[in-house]
């Protein structure tokens, strides 16, 4: 047990830490700072102590429930770190909107829980639990302004279609019960080693039906419709995490779920031709519809919604080359933590704006931005060219990679799709720099103010992306090193 | 000189300059900035003499300097650099035109000076490192580099339509560089395939690729031509041009039209003859074609211009038809010549340019509809400007004529017919430089000018002097234009 | 109709999934499209026991245990959010939430 | 030798050059007299260093001179060289020659003008143009003159820029001329095709294939035409009046327009192996000559009657070449230099004396108030007549001569020649009869105050008028070879019947015009070619432009717009489907999942069991 | 007919009409009635199957506990007029809403049949499991050996279950803008 208990230290520091966030809240109800420093220490905690463990081998627990490995480890640590960056940075805009409650770090820390263990989970039962803990702080947390039916309005859209969805998964996991006897991802995958077994039309519905639902959290199009809205309704801070963590979880998710079968097996050539046509539809899908509406969007939230779907698109590139002999999933490894690290940024400086009304950030606010404030129009800029895939940011790696891998895969034609996608949404994305650096003050155009650790955790994170976007080979050298766990 | 350290010299000098710019008060800026890109331009002529004045080719290649650095290993890619006889002229080049740029006044030195000059600086920097790249993921990124400043340019200190201006230019050359990327990987996937190994350097795949089968290499072919072609531009990628050109502040307009349109001749000498010399071959006439057609449609476009600006413009798009001719009749001598018009090319557009500016500060405007008459008023940069226009024409004795007559003599071997129809080009371009010298200086003067034209001056000393340089090279080039081809 | 066997209620479980899944898609009342949610559910759960069945084990009345509990958390913090909605417009009809759109 | 003297007018140019660009810099002027002179002392010593050339010349013909190494590029490499020999030794004595006196003349003449100094360097330029021209050793250097005439010529031409028409006047010629320069070029790739070398010397020797030989010839003729304003490159020549007089009489009578002579007679060898391309050269220098003598006879401007005089002349050269008789081609140039040198400056004299007065129904009677001008206008008029001794004579027989007896001679050529023979007589004698005698048809002031030029105007005067008396005694002065005669008419038959001729057309102009009161005459615009050109060219070209710029602006830019619309348009039909009711997303969403599960489901039963 | 096809049909039908008439019914609370219904319908398929822990939870929590809630809510809601929000949509929505589920359920139904007889993965017959003591003592044993990690992560859902609850049932504090 000694040893389960080491391998399984940081969710339990985590675990731990959640209870005793909550308690210390309870004790002392008039005040949210000691929730806010107990969620900190324990996130600290929590990524150091992966961080630390990170080169312990694999192992899995609780009768192969799950697995502890360096992906799931150095998951959960990413998840510690988007926690830390934005409790401290969501702190200005809670206190802002008169929203800053305790709650708000028991959610955030029961969010990162089950984002943990969904990727660390081998068994698709645990795999349903570990989500819905993900989510129902989700929705709670999106409906969190709850004066404001904006924020109502999203939360309940995001509870109803997430709630359906949950359920289709639920129905996918039955089917691939029915059909191999079992929910654990090894059974699965040792059963689909048998040739007899390729074909078996209710392995490949409850398998569709599973990856719908992370489809879904991903927003990858046409499952994509609640994202541009429920961005729109929830309070920013939420709506970055929304776009972090849950993405990046579900993404990792998806692409485990993609390989719960053994899909090199001979006999299920034509099991992975569909799987590569359906990825390669959902690839140009989202594409398309990411990056032609985005450039029709005015408002920075559903921007960014768009964008994160046009993201999708690239990261399906990335799970098509995974399906090849020899790729691994590296690329989109590294494509998430880049993705990561400058959409901290975005949404933390994007909770520093103060519009007038209640519309939220509008293009309209940023014009002559340039004046009031250069430093924070550097930053923006800087971002907004990671988001562009530009190069000397670590935008422009991630892209670079899921590219190269895809070309060496033959989906050249695919590839430059995507490249003409990424030009007309750098469109998207030139455009607030345009209009902060070329464009007058609008008299209509919101304030913009962060405190030092709103505008702390924005310069945390355009070093990370300038860094990242000069020296990348060593994030890049040690996320290739990692396994995919079947 | 022949050491390595030479080629970071070069590189880390003008970053240098950057830098310092940030401590210059405001009002020392453009001294500043002209003394610093004249002793970069110095040092730079200093460092390449080796190369640039041996005796011979083979000598000069004694001093091809290789360098190579890991980066992203886990990507293959590298940086490489790489100088040698090409590579040290378009140093030059940018080095001087950069100093043409500087020597401009206006809003520029006005609103934000350090901004421009640092930005000035900055994008010598990355021509030089898009120049000297011999890695192709290491040009990727100084081609990308390039337009950073350039956007500054056009969006800070733009005209009144600088933001639409921004975007098609972005966009449109942004749509070629992403596809020429996709080539490079497609090219870098080739080499993979073959060798195991990952890499970007030029020296390794051109181990592989070139002799790859044709059908393959037909695609990234397109790829890296597309984004040349935008660069350069060749008719029809030059949709982005004439907005950009008219929109930006002069000093944009030198560095965009002498020297980064110089990108795309370099990336088409370097990576798209070498690379896919099969591909190349059997649509060589097409190419040509296209560059005629450039040279004819340009020329034809700028004759019905009647505005200054424009009407440079599409002079150079003409002009770089010719340099493309030169490179697409695939023979050594038509690159070289290629190169030597590219070179003439850079020089005069500067120049034309910068006299443009000197005409603009005096008249207000470079309207071309009415005759302004302003050459009585000032000799000096009239005759400046005629000997640009002499050059532009390119008249022998000046540096364009010796590039302009070998490339059409090196593309008569490849086809004729594109030859003769490029050279009607030479007819135009009389017919639009002279009607834009006369409109700007002939006729009666007066007639359409600003009453308080007469009260300024004559080119001050100091332009004088840069007006002085420009001519001595354009004239020396024309008398010994063999300097400027040792590629 | 001879003899009773399992995959009858397969077929039962998918067609009340897909009623629950089409009063989803029709109704407006938020509180009946979480009843929806929950028709659906158990169209799951009885899939999960009916497959257990035919494969001679328990994991799925196991997971059948689970899912339920789910059930029942997703309930509360739906109708928390309704009653939440229901504070701010007076209405549970999901019509009046369509604010949010392009 | 040879180097100095095309150093002394590029001398000549540099120091009058900088010096004026610095006098004008500064806001003082130059004089006039000061940088005439330094202008005429560089002509002159590089009169007398031609003439040194001239007198070393070896036995062997030809003498060349490697300055530097212009460019190399592959096998391909071009020197900087100068190439004396008999040909080009007396183009350099009649260009330095001539153009020494008209330098001289342009002292006094351009003594009032303020850009005396910008005329003596653009003249000085012209001449070191000129003998690079006529000297280079190589086919780009003959082109680097070539085209350096031409920018002379325009500077020249437009000299007066305050005036549109004077500026439009030489951007013609330079356009115009242009033209032809795309000849020469291309003929240079065919030749460097063939040859390997675009030394002249190798070029002469290379023997083309028979279609590449013809087209040789033509691109060649074509950058002639040009030059020497042939038909149909010869409009700009009249138009080119407008620059001042003494660049007509040096750049568009003496020189500049005779470098398609020389340049055909440099060429021989090559031009000789095509007997299509001789014959078209004959053919349109005989239509050349013809027609432009008929348009003279219909001008009224002093000058413009010259002008096309001019072009009729080079048309009688052309034929000469055109026949193969290139030596008699080359003599009628070295006349032709003299004649019309003297009788663009005694123009020049006369307008000098009536201050700007150009119309010849205005003139008349001048032969009192000018003598030292009538005497030797005199000269010229009966040397371009054909009045034996007189140098025209001599030449002009010749050439009638050759036109008639070679092989590629024919009757018709004959005929048309001395047509136009009998049509200079006429033109040139209404002008001489208008000009000079008669009573004065100007005001009253006008004739009074008519004065003859002082010395430095008449003294050219004189020297070129004993030239043109005594030039055609030096016989041919060029030995090429000669076309062998296949038609045996005694030469004096011709001679009689040429003299005979231009008696003829003297005799109908004389009493026409010398009877009593003479009605002024309106230039008339016989076969309208400026117009129907410039509709035809001007409007072509102008039409083709904006049928481009049609294209620019409505295809290139409008696709370009269109293909922004279709982004946003597509943009904007993708985000009608978000309307915000998270039912109908639900639905939208289960059809895009029947359409995938479908797809997926048949893909893994490979439409087999599905 | 014997009993199981008889209880099956029975069952089966009311579960069907049962959730037709949750969905179709216009009042929220003659829906939640249905969905008892159902619920109970349920736990008599359950039962069939042999699943009788199963079928008491679904009783209990199902029936007893979720639908209390669902009642509780709309009592407190106290929606007087019913909805009529069937007809608030259009008729293409609705028949386009119709053929694709139906489209779904048919491809489903497809896949089901095609697995309707796997090969068993285990081998707990209902022999065996009453050996192993009963249905529900083989279920709790499982619950408490391999499931453990189940069973600890609903309990941190239901907690966040809680969490949420009451933040957002819980009345404003004295920072926050209005209340209710």
């Amino acid at each position: 047990m000694n040893e389960v208990i080491q391998t399984l230290m940081p969710w339990l520091i985590l675990a731990a830490g959640i209870l005793v966030t909550l308690l210390v809240s309870v004790i002392r109800v008039e005040s949210k700072r000691p929730a806010q420093f107990s969620a900190l220490a324990t996130l600290i905690l929590t990524g150091t102590s992966a961080i630390q463990t990170l080169a312990l081998p694999g192992e899995a627990v609780f009768a192969g429930s799950i697995e502890i490995s360096s992906l799931s480890r150095i998951l959960l640590a990413l998840f510690s770190l988007i926690g830390i960056l934005f409790i401290m940075g969501g702190d200005r805009y809670l206190t802002k909107e008169r929203i800053h409650l305790s709650d708000y770090y028991h959610l955030l820390l029961i969010m990162i829980l089950g984002a943990g263990v969904m990727v660390a989970a081998k068994d698709l039962v645990v795999l349903f639990i570990a989500l819905e803990v993900m989510s129902l702080p989700a929705y709670t947390l999106a409906g969190f302004r709850r004066s404001d039916s904006r924020s109502n309005e999203a939360a309940i859209k995001y509870f109803v279609l997430g709630g359906a969805v949950g359920a289709v998964f639920l129905l996918g996991a039955a089917f691939i019960f029915g059909a191999t006897g079992s929910t654990q991802f090894p059974a699965i995958y040792a059963w689909s080693r048998q040739p007899a077994t390729a074909g078996n039309l209710l392995f490949a519905a409850g398998h569709f039906l599973v990856l719908v639902a992370f489809l879904f959290k991903v927003a990858a199009a046409p499952f994509h419709f609640w994202k541009p809205d429920v961005y729109e309704g929830a309070p920013t801070p939420v709506t970055g995490v929304m776009s972090t963590l849950v993405a990046v979880a579900s993404f990792v998710t998806l692409v485990r779920l993609v390989h719960l079968p053994a899909l090199d097996t001979s006999g299920w050539e034509s099991y992975l031709s569909a799987v590569k046509g359906t990825v390669r539809a959902l690839a140009v899908i989202s594409l398309l519809v990411g990056s032609l509406v985005i450039i029709t969007q005015k408002n920075l939230k559903r921007l960014f919604a768009y964008s994160s779907i046009s993201q999708s698109g690239y990261l399906m590139l990335g799970v098509l080359a995974s399906l090849n002999p020899g790729q691994g999933i590296s690329q989109v490894l590294v494509y998430l933590f880049g993705y990561v690290f400058a959409a901290v940024g975005l949404f933390v400086l994007l909770a520093q704006s103060e519009p007038r009304g209640d519309t939220g950030v509008e293009l309209v606010d940023l014009t002559g931005l340039v004046k009031k404030s250069p430093l924070r129009t550097a930053l923006w800029s800087v971002l907004l060219f990671s988001m562009a895939g530009m190069p000397f940011t670590v935008g422009f790696f991630t892209k670079y990679f899921i590219f190269l891998s895809s070309v060496g895969t033959g989906e050249a034609p695919l590839v430059i799709l995507a490249a003409l996608c990424a030009v007309v949404s750098a469109y998207a994305y030139l455009r607030p720099i345009g209009l902060m650096v070329m464009r007058e003050a609008d008299p209509g155009a919101a304030q913009w103010s962060g405190g030092f650790w709103s505008q702390f955790v924005v310069i945390v994170s355009v070093i990370l992306v300038v860094f990242l976007g000069l020296m990348p080979n060593a994030m890049i050298q040690y996320l290739k090193g990692i396994p995919l766990i079947h | 000189m022949e050491t390595s350290s030479s080629l970071s010299f070069l590189l880390t000098i003008p970053l240098l300059a950057m830098v310092i710019s940030w401590v210059i008060p405001k009002a020392l800026q453009r001294l500043y900035a002209i003394f610093g890109s004249a002793l970069i331009l110095g040092l730079t002529v200093y460092e390449t003499a080796g190369i640039l004045f041996s005796a011979t080719s083979e000598a000069a290649k004694v001093f091809f300097v290789d360098q190579r650095l890991e980066w992203v290993s886990e990507l293959g890619m590298s940086v490489g650099f790489r100088l040698d006889g090409v590579s040290a002229w378009f140093l030059i080049l940018s080095a001087l035109t950069t100093l043409v740029a500087f020597s401009t006044r206006g809003s520029w030195y006005r609103k934000q000076p350090r901004l421009f000059v640092s930005m000035g600086f900055f994008l010598l920097f990355a021509l030089n490192s898009a120049f000297l790249a011999t890695d192709l993921i290491t040009f990727y990124l100084s081609y990308e580099a390039v337009f950073i400043p350039m956007i500054f340019m056009v969006g800070v200190w733009g005209e009144n339509q600088k933001a639409s201006a921004v975007f098609r230019f972005f966009l449109m050359s942004f749509a070629g560089s992403i596809l020429m990327l996709v080539a490079m990987f497609q090219i870098m996937s080739m080499h993979h395939a073959a060798t195991g190994q990952w890499s970007s350097h030029l020296a390794d795949i051109m181990k592989v690729v070139p002799n790859a089968p044709v059908e393959s290499l037909l695609w990234p072919c397109v790829g890296f031509f597309l984004a040349f072609a935008i660069k350069v531009p060749l008719v029809p990628f030059h949709g982005w041009l004439k907005e950009v050109y008219v929109n930006a502040p002069m000093p944009g307009t030198i560095w965009m039209s002498a020297i980064l349109s110089k990108l795309g001749v370099v990336g088409v000498i370097r990576f798209v003859i070498p690379l896919f010399p099969a591909v190349i071959k059997e649509y060589q006439g097409p190419l040509l074609a296209v560059s005629a057609v450039s040279v004819i449609y340009a020329a034809l476009l700028a004759i019905r211009s009647s505005e200054g600006k424009t009407l440079l413009a599409y002079s150079s798009i003409s002009h770089l038809g010719f340099v493309m001719l030169g490179l697409f009749s695939l023979s050594a001598e038509g690159s070289n010549a290629g190169v030597l018009l590219s070179v003439g090319h850079a020089v005069t557009s500067a120049m034309l340019f910068f006299l443009l500016h000197q005409v603009e500060e005096r008249s207000g405007n470079v309207d071309l509809s009415t005759s302004k008459g302003l050459a009585s008023n000032y000799p000096t940069l009239f005759s400046g400007l005629f000997i640009a226009v002499l050059a532009s024409v390119s008249l022998p004795g000046t540096l364009n004529f010796g590039g302009e007559f070998l490339v059409l003599l090196n593309a008569y071997r490849a086809s004729a017919l594109c030859t003769i129809l490029a050279a009607t080009g030479v007819i135009l371009g009389a017919v639009y430089m002279l009607r834009f010298f006369q409109k700007l200086g002939l006729g009666t003067p007066g007639s359409a000018n600003h009453a308080d034209v007469a009260l300024k001056k004559d080119l001050s000393f100091a332009d004088l002097l840069m007006v002085i340089l420009l001519v001595g090279i354009v004239i020396y080039g024309g008398i010994n234009p063999g300097i400027f081809m040792k590629g | 109709m001879t003899a009773f066997e399992p995959w009858m209620l397969l077929v039962v479980s998918v067609v009340v999934f897909c009623i629950g899944l089409l009063g989803l898609i029709l109704r407006k009342n938020l509180i009946v499209m979480l009843m929806s949610i929950e028709l659906m559910l158990n169209a799951v759960n009885l899939c999960f026991v009916t497959f257990s069945k035919m494969h001679q084990l328990l994991d799925g009345h196991l997971t059948v245990l689970f899912v339920m509990t789910v059930a029942a958390a997703e309930s509360a913090v739906g109708l928390g959010l309704v009653i939440a909605m229901f504070r701010n417009l007076r209405s549970v009809d999901s019509d009046q939430i369509q604010l949010l759109r392009d | 030798m040879i180097t100095s003297m095309i150093l002394f007018p590029l001398a000549g140019f540099i120091i009058n050059g900088f010096w004026t660009l610095w006098a004008a810099r500064n806001g003082s002027r130059v004089s006039s007299r000061v940088s005439g002179a330094i202008a005429t002392s560089a002509m002159l010593a590089a009169f007398v260093s031609a003439w040194l050339a001239r007198s070393q010349l070896p036995a062997s013909g030809s003498t060349e001179v490697e300055i530097f190494r212009w460019f190399t590029l592959g096998s391909l490499s071009v020197d900087f060289k100068l190439r004396l020999d008999a040909l080009s030794s007396l183009f350099t004595l009649v260009i330095t020659g001539v153009g020494a006196l008209i330098h001289l003349y342009s002292v006094s003449y351009m003594e009032e003008d303020e850009g005396a100094g910008k005329y003596f360097a653009y003249l000085n330029l012209f001449c070191f143009m000129m003998l690079n021209l006529v000297l280079g050793g190589t086919l780009p250097q003959v082109f680097l003159g070539w085209e350096g005439v031409g920018l002379a010529s325009y500077l020249l031409i437009g000299f007066w820029y305050r005036e549109e028409a004077n500026v439009s006047a030489g951007q013609k010629a330079f356009v115009m001329n242009r033209i032809g320069d795309l000849g020469f070029l291309i003929a240079m790739f065919i030749g460097y095709k063939y040859s390997g070398s675009l030394d002249l010397a190798t070029i002469e020797k290379v023997v083309l294939p028979a279609g590449v030989g013809t087209s040789f010839v033509l691109l060649v003729f074509l950058a002639c035409t040009g030059k020497s304003a042939q038909i149909p490159l010869f409009t700009w020549l009249p138009d080119a009046m407008a620059g001042p007089t003494p660049v007509s009489a040096l750049i568009h009578a003496a020189t500049m327009v005779t470098s398609g002579v020389y340049l055909l007679a440099r060429l021989s060898p090559v031009i000789s192996q095509s007997t299509t391309g001789m014959t078209v050269i004959a053919g349109i220098g005989a239509a050349t000559a013809l027609i432009t003598a008929i348009i003279a006879c219909f001008q009224s401007d002093i000058k413009k009657v010259l002008a096309y005089s001019t072009v009729s002349q080079l048309g009688f050269m052309f034929v000469a070449c055109g026949v193969g008789a290139f030596g008699a081609g080359v003599f009628h140039v070295m006349t032709h230099a003299f004649f019309k040198a003297l009788l663009f400056l005694g123009a020049g004299s006369v307008i000098h004396g009536l201050h700007g007065e150009q119309d010849i129904f205005k003139m008349g009677g001048l032969k009192k108030k000018l003598p030292v001008t009538f005497w030797t206008f005199t000269a010229g008029w009966a040397a371009i007549l054909g009045m034996p001794p007189f140098s025209g004579f001599f030449s002009k027989d010749e050439i009638l001569h050759q036109a008639l007896v070679s092989g590629s001679g024919s009757v018709i050529l004959f005929s048309v020649l001395l047509i136009a023979a009998t049509l200079t007589a006429f033109y040139m004698t209404r002008l001489y009869w208008l000009v000079f005698f008669g009573g004065p048809r100007m005001d009253k002031s006008k004739f009074d105050h008519a004065h003859e030029s002082p010395v430095a105007m008449a003294l050219p005067l004189v020297v070129l008028g004993l030239l043109s008396l005594a030039g055609g005694f030096a016989g041919e002065p060029v030995h090429l070879p000669h076309p062998e005669a296949v038609r045996s008419t005694p030469a004096w038959i011709i001679m009689v019947v040429s003299v005979l001729a231009a008696a003829v057309g003297a005799t109908i102009a004389y009493r026409r015009y010398s009877a009593g009161a003479v009605s002024p005459e309106a230039a008339r615009d016989v076969f309208r070619i400026d117009s129907i050109y410039s509709s035809l060219f001007g409007g072509g070209l102008k039409a083709t432009a904006s049928a481009t710029q049609w294209l620019e602006e409505r295809v290139v830019q409008g696709l370009i717009r269109l293909v922004a619309a279709i982004t946003d348009l597509s943009g904007n039909m993708i985000r009608v489907l978000q309307v915000g009711s998270a039912q109908a997303y639900l639905l939208m969403m289960i059809i895009g999942l029947v359409v995938m599960v479908i797809y997926f489901l048949k893909g893994v039963a490979q439409y087999g069991n599905f | 007919m014997d009993f199981p096809v008889l209880a099956f049909s029975v069952f089966s039908t009311i579960a069907i009409l049962g959730s037709l008439l949750v969905i179709f019914k216009k009042n929220p609370v003659s829906s939640a009635f249905a969905l008892v219904l159902v619920f109970f319908a349920f736990a008599g398929l359950y039962a069939l199957l042999g699943a009788h822990l199963v079928a008491a939870l679904q009783i209990l929590v199902y029936a007893g506990a979720i639908m209390v809630l669902f009642v509780f809510v709309i009592m407190l809601l106290n929606q007087d007029e019913p909805v009529h929000d069937l007809e608030a949509t259009g008729v293409i929505y609705r028949v386009v809403a119709a053929l694709s589920v139906a489209a779904l359920g048919a491809v489903l139904i497809r896949a089901v049949l095609s697995g309707k007889s796997p090969v068993p993965a285990g081998s707990l017959t209902d022999e065996k499991i009453a050996s192993l003591g009963g249905n529900m003592k083989a279920i709790s044993e499982q619950l408490f050996t391999d499931r453990i990690f189940h069973f600890e992560l609903t309990s941190f859902l239901l907690l966040g279950a809680i969490v949420a609850t009451v933040t957002l049932a819980k009345r404003k504090s004295s920072g926050e803008e209005g209340g209710v």
